[in-house]
């Protein structure tokens, strides 16, 4: 039996992947379910359990024919049924999908395995939807765990993916161990991200779960573990020297992003809430997180630097602190010198040196700051909050987000402008969501581009969100015993080899 | 016969009782509390005297300048722009913070919070155990209360505590009080029931004393000395105590330097850069050592059993 | 009462067993005199009692100790001799002195409650000393402690040989002590104050035993005590020690009745008689206080732990009167002490009550505890710790009048006129109670309870752990206030002799009842009750005239 | 006896209330709640607002705790909210390693512990004694990560003898389960031992100021024997109820260890419940941790009964 042991990047919890929108339930997801389409490498959606498809003219119509042979771990076929109550639990969920059922007038089966999606109106991203990488993805489950209702979390372990998992070997804050599934028939073509054949080379994968950083790199060295799915950059030091070490570039990087609370004082002000964001330095605060160049790398854009949207026109704002302007607008804004609160995550290792370093900077420019530690689990339940800070709300915290997502206007989820509606911090910016909207509309490559540094210029403007520059954490594997990891939005177990 | 004045009598008094030499000499008489307490003095100087001990802010960062060793010379750059050379005896962390500052600066919180947990789990663990000692009708519910305290893991206190209330030097010393009290109370209660069994405690009360002047007169001095050593050990455990909670991510706020948060800063680290965690550790563990050889010290020095006579 | 059988003259062949010569040993620094001992000198031949005589802290333990080699670390012996058999203990290796331990000689201690291993069965702890000393079997060892208990009257040996100390009573573990002792059958046998700790009929039974059993091996003993009568009752030989120095030896008529040194005189004379004093009659006033029909239950152990009861008194009635002293004596555990507190109003009595007549009318019930308190002063048997130590004991003494309403100069004033009475100087009230001496004490505490000027004294074994010449000293005093003052005094003591000097009226009290109450002189010379006949008959030293050559 | 264990059994019964009680308002005073932190990172204030109303968690704090506690006099500690488990499964994953982990611990010190004690008690003041005590007062002065990461780098990193991390269950043999134990409980073994060491040092020398080792000294015994049968026999009550604290520690407590070499213990498992307001998984913790100590409370009481024959229940 050849057994890859990986360090997976949090604690699998919640194992239904429509029920919550945390990462490591969409890579179990990815483990044991299948999906109709997957992204490849470059971002192209491929068929993955569809074998053809065809959209009418008007994207009006879509029908789907599934590859055949396609089973559950139970041995049961995937039939159309199945495909049906997957997706419409899914999309009971998702926002995309919301809006997919939204402008859907059917869905229904031809034979046991063709269905075909009506639309009311023409609706073009139909396939972004099905081949969606990030939470939450369209897995396909049994038909009958898939009509469990929407917010109640299914029981059953079932799907048709590459790997399967017994109850008994989900043994969460330990290990998850996953199993070939022998009977998966993986496409023909080469794999490519999400998409292609997946085939397994290995006999189980066990994620095991360790907490602390340097456990993490002393079992990777000590070849108690054969890769970690993202490298602590406090581990870098030991790893970048040692030959017996690879490490991969897998997953993409991501933005830091500061979010300000739009409704209460002093960020309510916009000149004060510019004053904050010229006092950001990317370099500084990034290194104070990441410590190693190869980690970070500042971008002013609001969009991941090098993606298809990200332009360098970015108004006032560098990235770079510009500490007198600030002071000025500081001063004309009549803030009060009541403290800001910035939320520190303690808990969260790759989040919780920012607001630190963010802190010392607003002090610079004459803020007052309270730098507030709590636990994750606090912030995120405090960040809902629209109180004054000191009833218990906030003023600023940072999150971290995902590549992907951050490529575009549309999936990039802190970009609101419709208040309370909106994500936490509720700024409002009708501008913003008619440029977003207009963005939907436009399929002409050039004016979507250029609507997107529109709403760039905007969301800089209003402090919707700061840009604190990007990061990410490259994956290590042991040298010459693993190999095959497929570049991806997450780590895929598939195509991997083990010696 | 018929004289009542035998020689021995009118004489002053303590013709026999050996002079005792004076609590303090006894005290400092012994080898592990002249070295605690020296050792304790350094730390208090170091904690009273960190601004003129060759320190910047200890907030001060330069992230450009992370993970110097020990003893490096480098130009620093503050956030602020201002930019100056350096000498760093014991290096930076991972934020470009001079560990030698954050360890000086950092010896007032860890002092504070060991001296404010003693103080605090004293006070509280001997009113209560002086109250239940007392009262005996109350005994019960106290003592089970408490015991349903200590049989709450002191973390999961710690963790609830720090997420009621945001981590401030306060709630740290709160988290760590509480679990410690229900020990003290149970100490000050059992000496307090032996010291009411005491002859002159039954003598104040045939002269009428009132309860309260029972218990601050005759009943309390008698808690003193345990409590000393107690706290003694308290004290030590409440330091390991926060160092232990900003491993755990739940400690003071990092701006707040203290040995618990320089260390738990570093130890990501560990094996590339020893030096975060052991340099600060050696203050830490040195702190708690003469913390605790204090608390053994006093506990030989003043406990009467060994210093009755042999036979 | 003589037990001479006993050749007090061995034949001059026979070498003495023990052989003390000039010894000297130090005190450590800072002690209030250089030596523990100095200068002391005996021997002690087969088969002879030599006593050891003399006050608390004047050595005689210190002298066992070093026979044994087992002088705690803070003494040093700086000089002497110490031999046992011809050999030089002071001189022998810990191997050697491990050897004869047990072996040639053997020790009593005086606490039988402490001295055995509490969690040892009782036939273990003497199995030891032939395991450890000879190369018997098992089965030869069994025999050989079942023997011995069966010697040292032990009922049920096989029974007590299961038992645990704490399941025997003291006289029964004192009986496995000399049973550890003697199993080897050692030359020396020293005895530190092996029954003080005993109840009279005990000790009496002890006693004998000790002496039987030395009869029948010829043992050499070295008996330590600070009770006359038990000199008179056992010794051969005395040595009369003050203050580490050997003031006078020699046999025991010669020294007990004809004495030659000053000191020895002024001990003898305070031992107290065991015949009444006689006292003048009481006034037959009404009754200051009287009880009727005090019962006291005590309830200890609380859920969930086991409840156990014990009837410490049963219908205990009693009247004292103005210069009246009204003496409770009965063996340990007998309930006197709960009486006493039970008149006092220490403790609730679970029945009865304590009828005070001129406190009734006069005082709302509230005040009448107060005012009670004030008529009714204790004074405690353990001088040691009935003064707080933390406080001065001017601090202590006006703690009372303070309570009472008296202002602290006033009452500071009152204390230094006790002190006179008390014979102390005024200076001492700035003191703390670690500096006096335990007699002096005593005199502090009495002059605690006389600060709130009371009309009734309670002394619970107010004199019991004193030296007889403190204990004389005390008992003066005592009836000199009572002259003075007319209060009127309830003094318990478990010792006959000193309730004969002192008390009007006596009551005899056994397993928390009276058995017996009358004047003292019907009481100690016409017993009507069989118990209180045995309680006298036990008293040790009886018809011996001390100092009256 | 059986009386005795009738009366203690329910004498637990109200410590264990006053535990639930504290806790349970002790978590709906704490801020966060487990809502927001199921719903993920990129959960809106609606999706937050449905899983409440799901969770329950908008009935009022009296009628919830009524609710949890007539659930847990049928035996059921109830369902967490993110493992889809019942608590009492997740708690039985966890037994085996934190038992694991106490068992050995507590044999290796007081394997190492009492002797020592002893030793020191036996040579009070001198320089062995001095010694024992400063390496024990050492022993917990250095916070327990610093201590782990120590040994990991000396005895796993630079040696190679032992993993550096990981459990494995006893059911995949003794060897591969020892191998695994060894660090952590050296780890926390230099702790627990420095603290059973002095007390056993402490109970030990006041035996020795008992008269009945006076007598024992008399009867020319070997040192020894007197050691062992006289003064430790006498010292077990207070030694063995610090082990069984300790126990109750090690049960409990034990959370940085087990992050650092990686062991699924109960430590963690609490850790994980408070961080993520798993409010049933806490509330199940507690309440199992308040019997543990309860239960070893009373094995220590039991203990007792052997070590002191004075003792009767
Ligand atoms: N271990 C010791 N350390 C210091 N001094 C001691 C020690 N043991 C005894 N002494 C001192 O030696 C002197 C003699 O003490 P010892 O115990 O022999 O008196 P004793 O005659 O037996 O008195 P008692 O009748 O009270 O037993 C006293 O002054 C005492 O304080
Ligand atoms: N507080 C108490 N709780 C339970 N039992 C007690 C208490 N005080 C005394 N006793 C018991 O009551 C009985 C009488 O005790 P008391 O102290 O009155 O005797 P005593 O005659 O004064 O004895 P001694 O001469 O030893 O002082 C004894 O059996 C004792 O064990
Ligand atoms: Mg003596
Ligand atoms: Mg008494
Ligand atoms: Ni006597």
């Amino acid at each position: 039996d050849t057994v890859l042991r990986t360090v997976p990047s949090s604690d699998l919890k919640i194992l239904d992947p429509i029920w919550t929108t945390a990462n490591i339930t969409r890579n179990h997801g990815l483990m044991i379910y299948d999906t109709l389409f997957g992204m490849d490498e470059k971002g192209a959606i491929k068929p993955q359990m569809v074998e053809k498809y065809t959209a009418s003219p008007d994207n009006k119509v879509w029908t789907f024919t599934l590859r055949p042979g396609l089973k559950f771990h139970d041995g049961a076929p995937v039939t159309a049924q199945d495909v049906i109550a997957s997706l419409a639990r899914w999309a009971k969920r998702d926002t995309l999908g919301q809006k997919m059922y939204e402008a859907m007038d059917s869905i229904t089966a031809e034979g046991p395995n063709g269905f075909r999606m009506t639309f009311k109106q023409p609706f073009g991203v139909v396939l972004d939807a099905l081949g969606k990488p990030n939470p939450l993805v369209p897995f396909i489950m049994p038909r009958r765990v898939a009509e469990t209702p929407a917010d109640k979390q299914i029981e059953e372990m079932v799907g048709s993916g590459p790997f399967t998992l017994a109850k008994a070997d989900f043994r969460p804050g330990d290990r998850v161990i996953y199993r070939k599934n022998a009977a998966y028939v993986p496409r023909k073509d080469s794999p490519s991200g999400l998409a292609g054949g997946k085939v397994v080379n290995v006999d189980r994968v066990e994620w095991v779960l360790l907490r602390d950083p340097q456990t993490q790199v002393n079992a990777l060295l000590n070849g108690e573990v054969d890769m970690l799915e993202g490298v602590p950059a406090s581990g870098y030091t030991d790893m970048r020297t040692n030959p017996k070490i690879e490490l991969v570039d897998v997953m993409p990087a991501g933005p830091f992003t500061a979010i300000y609370n739009h409704k209460v004082p002093p960020f309510n002000n916009p000149k004060a809430l510019k004053a904050a964001m010229l006092a950001i330095n990317q370099e500084a605060m990034l290194r104070a997180q990441a410590t190693f160049r190869d980690f970070y790398k500042p971008c002013a854009s609001i969009y991941l630097c090098g993606s298809m949207y990200s332009s360098d026109k970015t108004g006032f704002f560098t990235g770079k602190p510009q500490f007198e302007e600030a002071r000025k607008l500081l001063k004309e804004s009549g803030y009060d010198g009541k403290p800001v609160v910035i939320l520190l995550p303690g808990d969260a290792p790759a989040l919780n040196k920012m607001p630190a370093v963010y802190g010392q900077l607003l002090k610079q420019v004459g803020f007052n700051v309270d730098v507030q530690t709590t636990d994750w689990a606090t912030l995120v339940t405090r960040r809902t909050k629209k109180d004054l800070p000191e009833n218990g709300g906030w003023n600023v915290f940072i999150t971290f987000w995902g590549g992907v997502d951050a490529s575009n206007p549309i999936s990039y989820g802190p970009l609101t402008g419709n208040g309370d509606k909106g994500f936490f911090g509720w700024p409002t910016d009708p501008e913003l969501e008619a440029l977003k909207s207009r963005f939907i509309e436009t399929t002409d490559l050039a004016q979507r581009k250029d609507i997107a540094t529109q709403i760039q210029l905007r969301v800089l403007e209003g402090g919707v969100i700061a840009p604190l520059g990007e990061g990410k954490a490259p994956t290590a594997v042991r040298r010459g015993v693993v190999s095959g990891l497929l570049p991806s939005p997450a780590v895929l177990y598939w195509n991997v080899r083990k010696n | 016969m018929t004289s009542i004045s035998p020689p021995v009598d009118t004489t002053t008094a303590a013709p026999r009782s050996h002079r005792k030499p004076s609590l303090l000499s006894r005290v400092f008489a012994n080898g592990a509390v002249r070295t605690g307490s020296v050792l304790l003095c350094l730390m208090v100087v170091l904690a009273v005297a960190a601004p003129w001990l060759y320190t910047i802010d200890p907030n001060a960062m330069d992230p450009a300048n992370s993970h110097l060793s020990p003893g490096a010379h480098a130009e620093f750059t503050t956030l602020a722009g201002d930019s100056f050379q350096r000498f760093f005896p014991m290096g930076t962390d991972s934020m470009g913070r001079d560990i030698w500052s954050r360890t000086a600066y950092g010896a007032r919180i860890s002092l504070s919070v060991g001296v404010a947990v003693a103080l605090g789990s004293i006070a509280l663990g001997m009113l209560v155990g002086m109250v239940a000692g007392y009262f005996r009708r109350l005994d019960g519910t106290i003592m089970r209360v408490m015991d349903g305290v200590m049989a709450i893991p002191g973390i999961l206190f710690a963790i609830v505590l720090v997420a009621v209330w945001r981590p401030s030097l306060w709630t740290v010393i709160l988290a760590i009080v509480v679990p410690e009290t229900p020990r003290v109370a149970r100490l000050v209660r059992s000496v307090v029931l032996s010291v009411r069994e005491e002859p002159y405690v039954e003598a104040a009360i045939a002269l009428d004393t009132p309860a309260w002047k029972l218990m601050l007169r005759h009943i309390l001095p008698n808690t003193v000395a345990p409590l000393i050593v107690q706290g003694t050990f308290v004290c030590a455990a409440a330091m390991l105590a926060e160092a232990v909670m900003s491993f755990l991510g739940i400690g003071l706020p990092s701006d707040v330097p203290t040995w618990g948060n320089i260390m738990s800063e570093g130890r990501a680290y560990f094996t590339s850069h020893p030096s975060t965690v052991l340099l600060p550790g050696v203050f830490l563990a040195a702190t708690v050592l003469a913390v605790n050889m204090l608390g053994d010290g006093l506990r030989d020095a003043l406990d009467p059993k060994f210093n009755k006579r042999g036979s | 009462m003589e037990r001479t059988s006993f050749s007090t003259t061995p034949p001059a062949a026979v070498s003495p067993c023990l052989v003390v010569r000039d010894l000297c040993i130090d005190l450590p620094q800072g002690a209030d005199r250089p030596h523990a001992v100095s200068g002391v000198s005996f021997d002690v031949m087969p088969g002879q009692v030599v006593c050891l005589l003399g006050e608390s802290g004047s050595g005689k333990s210190v002298i066992a100790q070093a026979v044994m080699g087992l002088l705690p670390d803070a003494l040093k012996p700086s000089g002497g001799r110490i031999e046992v058999l011809g050999e030089n203990v002071l001189a022998a290796d810990a191997a050697h002195l491990r050897a004869w331990r047990g072996a040639r000689m053997a020790m009593v201690f005086q606490e039988p409650m402490t001295a055995l291993n509490p969690v040892m069965r009782c036939g273990a702890q003497v199995d030891e000393m032939l395991a450890e000393h000879t190369a018997l079997g098992a089965a030869e060892r069994r025999q050989k402690v079942l023997a011995i208990f069966a010697r040292v009257k032990l009922p049920e040996p096989e029974r007590i040989y299961d038992a645990y100390p704490h399941q025997l009573s003291g006289g029964q573990r004192q009986r496995i002590v000399i049973a550890i002792a003697l199993i080897l059958r050692p030359a020396l046998l020293i005895c530190d104050e092996p029954t003080t700790a005993l109840d009279v009929t005990t000790q009496a039974e002890i006693l004998s035993l000790i002496r039987e059993m030395q009869q029948e091996n010829g043992t050499a003993v070295l008996f330590i005590t600070h009770d006359f009568g038990v000199v008179a009752d056992i010794a051969d030989h005395v040595v009369v020690l003050q203050l580490g120095r050997q003031v006078e030896s020699g046999p025991k008529d010669d020294v007990l009745r004809r004495p030659k040194e000053p000191y020895t005189r002024m001990l003898l004379d305070a031992v107290p008689r065991l015949e009444p004093a006689q006292r003048p009659p009481i006034a037959d006033a009404p009754p200051l206080l009287d009880a009727r029909g005090v019962t006291k239950t005590y309830r200890s152990g609380s859920w969930p732990g086991k409840r156990r009861t014990v009837h410490a008194a049963t219908d205990v009635s009693l009247q004292l009167r103005a210069g009246e002293t009204v003496g409770i004596v009965g063996e340990s555990g007998s309930g006197k002490s709960t009486v006493a507190r039970c008149i006092a109003r220490l403790i609730e009595p679970t029945g009865g009550e304590v009828w005070v007549p001129h406190l009734e009318a006069q005082h709302a019930p509230r005040a009448r505890l107060s005012a009670f308190r004030r008529m009714v002063q204790v004074v405690f048997q353990d001088p040691n710790r009935s003064l707080n130590p933390r406080r001065t004991v001017g601090q202590s003494i006006i703690e009372g009048p303070v309570n009472f309403g008296l202002s602290p100069d006033k009452a500071w004033k009152r204390a230094e006129e006790l002190m006179d009475l008390v014979r102390l100087k005024p200076e001492v009230l700035h003191r703390y109670p670690s500096e006096f001496s335990g007699g002096q004490r005593q005199r502090l505490c009495i002059a605690r309870a006389l600060a709130c000027e009371p009309q009734v004294l309670i002394a619970d074994e107010a004199v019991s752990a004193l030296d007889v010449s403190v204990q004389d000293q005390i008992l003066k005093l005592l009836a000199e206030i009572q002259q003075r003052l007319s209060i009127g005094i309830l003094f318990i003591t478990h010792d006959l002799r000193v309730a004969s000097q002192i008390c009007d009226r006596l009551i005899v009290m056994h397993q928390g009842r009276i058995v017996e109450q009358g004047t003292a002189r019907d009481v100690l010379l016409s017993p009507r009750e069989a118990y209180t006949r045995s309680l006298l008959a036990a008293a040790p030293g009886q018809g011996y005239a001390f100092g009256q050559g | 006896m059986l009386n005795f264990l009738l009366r203690r059994g329910l004498a637990t019964v109200p410590v264990l209330l006053i535990v639930a009680v504290i806790v349970f308002l002790l978590l709906r005073m704490t801020p966060g709640d487990p809502a927001a932190a199921i719903a993920g990172d990129g959960a809106t204030v609606q999706d937050i607002e449905r899983i409440r109303a799901q969770l329950g968690l908008d009935a009022p704090v009296v009628s919830q705790f009524f609710g949890w506690l007539g659930h847990v006099l049928r035996g059921d500690l109830g369902y967490s909210y993110f493992y889809k488990m019942s608590v009492t499964e997740l708690i039985g994953q966890r037994l085996e390693p934190t038992l694991s982990v106490a068992a050995l611990t507590v044999v290796l010190t007081v394997l190492i512990a009492v002797p020592l004690g002893v030793l020191a008690a036996s040579r009070r003041g001198g320089r062995l004694d001095r010694f024992i005590m400063s390496a024990s007062v050492l022993g917990f002065s250095v916070p327990v990560f610093v201590a782990g990461y120590l040994m990991i780098w000396l005895f796993s990193m630079q040696l190679g003898w032992l993993p550096s991390q990981g459990y494995n269950r006893i059911g995949e043999g003794v060897g591969p389960w020892l191998r695994n134990l060894v660090l952590p409980c050296v780890t926390l073994a230099v702790m627990y031992a420095a603290l059973i060491a002095r007390v056993t040092r402490a109970a030990v020398s006041e035996a020795l100021t008992e008269d009945y080792v006076r007598t024992a000294r008399a009867k020319g015994i070997s040192e020894r024997r007197m050691l062992i049968r006289h003064a430790l026999a006498n010292a077990a009550v207070p030694i063995a109820t610090i082990i069984g604290l300790s126990v109750a520690g090690l049960i409990g407590g034990v959370v940085v260890t087990e992050t650092i070499y990686a062991i699924p213990g109960l430590g963690q498992l609490t850790v994980d419940a408070v961080l993520s307001r798993d409010y049933p998984l806490i509330q199940g913790i507690t309440l199992f941790f308040s019997l543990v100590y309860v239960v070893v409370n009373l094995l220590v009481d039991l203990s007792y009964l052997l070590l002191d024959p004075r003792i009767r229940y």
